[in-house]
């Protein structure tokens, strides 16, 4: 049974008792979870955020392999300072959610005293494409074999922040994201057929913003893109704006991105984003001497230097 | 051919106020030949020069980019060209990475003194350019 | 190239004739651009600058001098990057103009009755053009005494000055009450704001319109004070204000509800509001 | 109704590449890297309309192809003072074929905004008589698809000019005329047609009939929205989880809003429609800093209010075909059909009135 893979009741009872606790004692004012859409006819099951306050909902939290989107974005939304104590938010930490809080927490976006991290160690979360091509049924079927790719290479499954645990550690293998397969098979090309394979990715972009949007290393208050003067981007679509547009958003995230995936998991048109941001995660690794680009650290390497880095323009 | 050889590149250079300005100032000052293409904006610092400025640079007319600072340690405001030289490091592999041939573009530290080293930059990136033809991968068109 | 040349977003390209500063601080400028179209008080007009974008404006002048003038006013307010651009522009330089678009204040209605213009800042703009119309048609109409209500921030933010001090309050039967938030040396009138001015003023509400247009703010407070000296919802009459991009009700931007403002509006009852979904 | 016909596949395909290539802009649906998109037919490989009838869904709806998201308005070139302005906007003779129903439902709709009240659009409209919509018939809908529930059928040549039933097991590939226009395009190609004898047709239609679409019987039948669900609590609660981006408007085939923007380029300018969302959070934002809906919650009310309610006011409609796209790509889940559910129990619970 594929629903029994996707799911772990004894977790969510854990879970959902450790919040009911953390919301009647008052410790925080609102959870940030995950909860099952009502399941429709021959679609796959799907796990969206939401917001509990009252804890009588708790029953509402699940954590299955299901939840895709980070929560951690959500915290921007939330009223910060004065008397409210929205922000005295809890929420559920997976390895890449808690790189991707670190970020916020770095940017001064959100203040880590204000959270309060249930930490989940986390084996991997389901692709939607290869689970449509089993779901509803598929009598054997290993989870390896629909587990995300991002996930299946995956070097930080468990949480690096978190105030508690709700389960065991796990144990860490090394990435095989730093293997570059995809970004190296683009660099042996010429110029002329990189070219090729961008316009060709890029033409079919629509601008919606999903892939910022939901990308915890876009927090700025406000995004230059939307900034009228000097207008980067407009709202028209020539190839020429699609490239300044992936290139702005790529170098903007570049020593950045915490390689969670999650732009290209909802880019509907299926763009190759990811390409982009592991180009720059392996330039600096090869030439700033990062093993972890994705880890994130006080200062980005972009924001600093080294007096000995590589000289090529003399 | 002939119109190859007829066809001026057009060169945005993009020069610190200090060093290379300086630099492209002497080469004029000095009577030092280079082609007139070229078309410099002064910034304040290798520092300010954001790699989304190359892009814009292509995008409306140019068929080559120079990116100009002092050399490393020489920084008017100490520190501005160590942050641009990781920046460009970056950008110049993600620029070539993006398809867009890595004779267009070109970053280089030159001082207030190298007036020649200036010139000869410009000539050599000029050349370079000219061979490759008109740039038209960025270029944006309305 | 469109063959029916019916591109419904093609502007037509007029000549600016006439820059006049309105404020002190030079936030307000009236465009007075050649040639003309057929419309009615209280309609908009699309105006363009090339290379910057489009913004609504609701057309100043009244359809009387207009025709007669063969000319086009917009009194327009330094806010935002199309508003900025145009206040460059000189005497001789070329806008695009589209339009007119909209409803208009249904003066057609108001025969016998007494009116009440109630304005602030800026918002005396598409006013204007209704107020030297009803004037210019006061015996064919029959209109009643006609009172006009106008403030702004301080004296210097006054706009129209030539005609709120100078010919209004000659014309027959014309009564102009002017306020200021904050007076200065010269200034000899009230000071107030322009709300608590009308409830000091105390317009009776029989057989009376009052048409008010103003700043969001000003508009929500008048609304307030008309209801307390007893005005009903259908004799109060104001313009809604929204983004606008295309004029004609295709472009989904500035709807209220089932309602485009810049078709089925920008000229609304408080009655018809109250029918509509408070997001404006 | 014109009889079913069958026509000679490759026939059709040479013509529609070769001649009628020429004679118009071809559209038709390839697969990029997993994504159904519509390309130009320029260089097809043989055997290209095989595949293409064979797609499931595109992405993006066939019908934008009317509503192109940078769309020419018009040229400038110039300084302040001698302006030259021209006219942009074009309208070509357009075959866009593999056109789902549900997509053809929604240039319908499209119709009613553009063309059919007092201003109208006639840029639109001339797309539009320019236009031949070759349909496909649903062989296999996608999980998501609920346009029966929507009053639309997978099968029906209603709102196109020709359908075709890429139906296994005919001789030849099975067409239906459905217009003048569909007519004189098919008359143009000079196709070797058989006529179907009337009980095939019928079988073809039971075909099609048979297809189950699950998800459709779980939507029933929604009816509109009245203004008093302006108020209902649901939509603050439904929009925490939007993420503002413009995905669901920019992939729903009856979203139409557009910016009109100017870029210039040194002296030459170009003024275009663009697309544009109203779950973007500057969308309704003004010069002065006002913004009539500052939140999610205003921002996803408009969404669902607009094409459950005010449309229904204004054009007598519901403005959904039941594509599925919002269900199948919405990265939190907050699609139409999610949203219908979650209003009829908030309207039972709280003894609202319709849907």
């Amino acid at each position: 049974m594929i629903a029994a893979l996707l799911e772990d009741k004894h977790l969510e009872e854990l879970l959902r008792a450790r919040v009911r606790q953390l919301l009647e004692s008052g410790q925080i004012s609102l959870f940030l979870g995950y909860e099952r859409q009502e399941s429709l006819p021959g679609i796959l099951p799907s796990s969206v955020p939401c917001i509990i306050r009252d804890p009588s909902d708790v029953a509402r939290l699940v954590f299955d392999r299901v939840c895709h989107r980070s929560l951690v974005k959500y915290l921007l939304d939330l009223p910060t300072g004065g008397d409210s104590k929205e922000r005295r938010a809890g929420l559920v930490v997976r390895g890449c959610d808690s790189l991707a809080l670190q970020r916020l927490i770095q940017d001064h976006r959100v203040s880590r005293e204000e959270v309060y991290l249930l930490g989940i160690p986390c084996t991997g979360m389901v692709d939607k494409r290869k689970l449509s091509k089993v779901y509803p049924q598929s009598p054997s079927v290993s989870l390896e074999s629909i587990l995300d790719d991002t996930c299946l290479g995956c070097d930080t499954h468990n949480p690096v922040i978190y105030d508690e645990l709700l389960c065991e550690k796990v144990s860490e293998a090394p990435s095989s994201v730093v293997d570059f397969v995809q970004v190296r098979r683009l660099e042996a090309l010429s110029p002329d057929e990189r070219y090729k394979v961008w316009e060709a990715e890029f033409s079919r972009c629509i601008r919606c913003f999903a892939c910022r949007n939901v990308c915890p290393a876009c927090d700025c208050r406000q995004c230059t893109l939307e900034s009228n003067d000097p207008g980067w981007i407009t709202k028209h679509t020539s190839i020429s704006e699609q490239f300044m547009f992936h290139f702005i958003r790529a170098f903007h995230v570049a020593g950045r991105c915490v390689g969670c995936g999650e732009c290209e998991r909802v880019c509907p048109m299926g763009i190759n984003i990811g390409e982009l941001n592991r180009k720059f995660m392996k330039d600096i690794r090869e030439l700033f001497g990062r093993d972890n680009p994705k880890m994130p650290r006080d200062v980005e390497p972009l924001g600093k230097f080294n007096p000995d880095d590589p000289e090529e323009f003399l | 051919m002939s119109q190859h050889e007829q066809w001026q590149p057009l060169i945005v250079a993009f020069c610190c106020n200090w060093c290379s300005y300086a630099g492209a100032d002497l080469a004029g000052t000095s009577r030092l030949e280079y082609p007139p293409s070229i078309r410099i904006i002064r910034v304040p610092c290798s520092g300010r020069i954001n790699p989304q400025f190359v892009v814009r640079a292509f995008q409306r007319g140019a068929d080559g980019v120079l990116v100009a600072g002092c050399h490393p340690g020489d920084c008017h405001y100490s520190t501005g060209n160590f942050f641009a030289r990781r920046r460009f490091l970056l950008a110049t592999r993600f620029l070539e990475y993006l398809g867009i041939e890595p004779e267009r573009f070109e970053v280089r530290w030159i001082s207030g003194s190298e007036g020649q080293k200036f010139a000869d930059v410009v000539r050599e990136l000029t050349e370079r350019v000219r061979k490759l033809g008109p740039a038209w991968k960025l270029r944006d068109a309305v | 190239m469109s063959e029916t040349g019916k591109n419904p977003l093609l502007p037509s390209v007029h000549t600016i004739r006439e820059v006049r500063d309105e404020t002190d601080v030079g936030d307000v400028k009236t465009f007075v651009v050649d040639g003309s179209f057929d419309y009615l008080p209280g309609q908009c007009a699309m105006v363009s600058v090339f290379g910057v974008g489009e913004c609504m404006i609701s057309i100043t002048s009244s359809p009387d001098a207009s025709a007669r003038g063969r000319y086009l006013e917009f009194a327009v307010k330094k806010v935002g990057l199309v508003t900025e651009a145009l206040h460059e522009l000189e005497p001789g330089c070329k806008i695009g103009i589209r339009g007119p678009y909209g409803n208009h204040f249904p003066f057609e209605q108001w025969a016998g009755k007494k009116l009440l213009f109630i304005g602030g800042g800026i918002g005396l703009a598409p006013l204007r053009s209704l107020i030297n119309h009803c004037i210019a048609h006061k015996e064919e109409y029959r209109y009643g005494p006609i009172e006009i209500v106008y403030g702004a921030r301080s004296p210097g933010d006054l706009c129209f000055k030539d005609e709120i001090m100078g010919h209004w309050p000659k014309c027959e039967d014309t009564t102009v009450h002017l306020t200021v938030d904050r007076g200065d040396e010269n200034w000899k009138g009230h000071v107030g704001f322009v709300p608590q001015f009308v409830e000091e003023i105390a317009p009776s509400p029989s057989d009376c319109v009052a048409i008010t247009c103003g700043p969001p703010i000003m508009i929500k407070l008048v609304l307030e004070t008309l209801r307390k000296l007893g005005f009903e919802d259908d004799q109060v009459i104001t313009t809604l204000e929204l983004k606008m991009q295309c004029g004609i009700g295709k472009c989904g931007r500035c709807n209220v509800g089932s309602k485009y403002v810049c078709k089925d509006g920008p000229v609304f009852s408080l009655a018809q509001l109250k029918q509509l979904p408070a997001e404006f | 109704m014109s009889a079913t016909i069958t026509v000679d596949l490759e026939e059709l395909e040479t013509q529609l590449a070769g001649d009628v290539s020429r004679r118009f802009d071809v559209y038709v649906p390839v697969d990029e890297n997993g994504a159904v998109v519509f390309r130009r037919l320029t260089t097809p490989a043989s055997g290209w309309l095989k595949r293409s009838v064979s797609l499931t869904r595109s992405v993006l709806p066939a019908n934008k192809l009317l509503t192109p998201q940078t769309d020419p308005v018009l040229r400038f070139q110039g300084g302040p003072t001698d302006y030259e302005v021209s006219d942009a906007a074009a309208s070509t003779d357009l075959v866009i074929l593999g056109v789902k129903p549900c997509d053809a439902r929604a240039l319908k709709l499209l119709d009613k905004v553009f063309a059919d009240e007092s201003d109208i659009d006639q840029v639109y409209v001339e797309r539009r008589q320019k236009t031949v919509l070759i349909g496909v018939a649903c062989e296999k809908p996608e999980p998501t698809c609920f346009c029966k529930a929507m009053g639309v059928s997978p099968w029906s040549s209603d709102d196109c000019d020709l359908m075709i039933y890429p139906m296994q097991g005919l001789e030849g590939l099975a067409l239906k005329c459905s217009s003048d226009k569909g007519q004189a395009f098919l008359a143009g190609m000079h196709l070797t047609i058989r006529e179907l004898p009337a009980e095939t047709s019928e079988e073809i239609e039971a075909h099609y009939r048979a297809i189950p679409q699950p998800l459709s019987e779980f939507v029933g039948h929604p009816e509109a929205l009245s203004l008093d669900s302006f108020e209902l609590p649901i939509w603050g609660r439904i929009s925490e989880r939007c993420l503002s981006c413009g995905l669901c408007t920019y992939l729903c085939p009856t979203c139409y809003c557009f910016a009109v923007v100017d870029k210039s380029l040194g002296e030459r300018g170009l003024r275009a429609r663009c697309w544009d969302s109203c779950m973007f959070p500057d969308f309704l934002k003004m010069a002065g800093g006002h913004n009539p809906r500052p939140t999610k919650k205003e921002r996803v009310r408009q969404r669902f209010m607009h094409k459950l309610c005010y449309t229904h006011e204004r054009y007598g409609q519901i403005f959904c075909v039941g594509c599925g796209r919002c269900v199948e790509k919405c990265p939190v889940g907050l699609h139409f059909v999610d949203v219908l559910s979650q209003l009829r129990r908030e309207l039972a619970g709280g003894g609202g009135d319709g849907l």
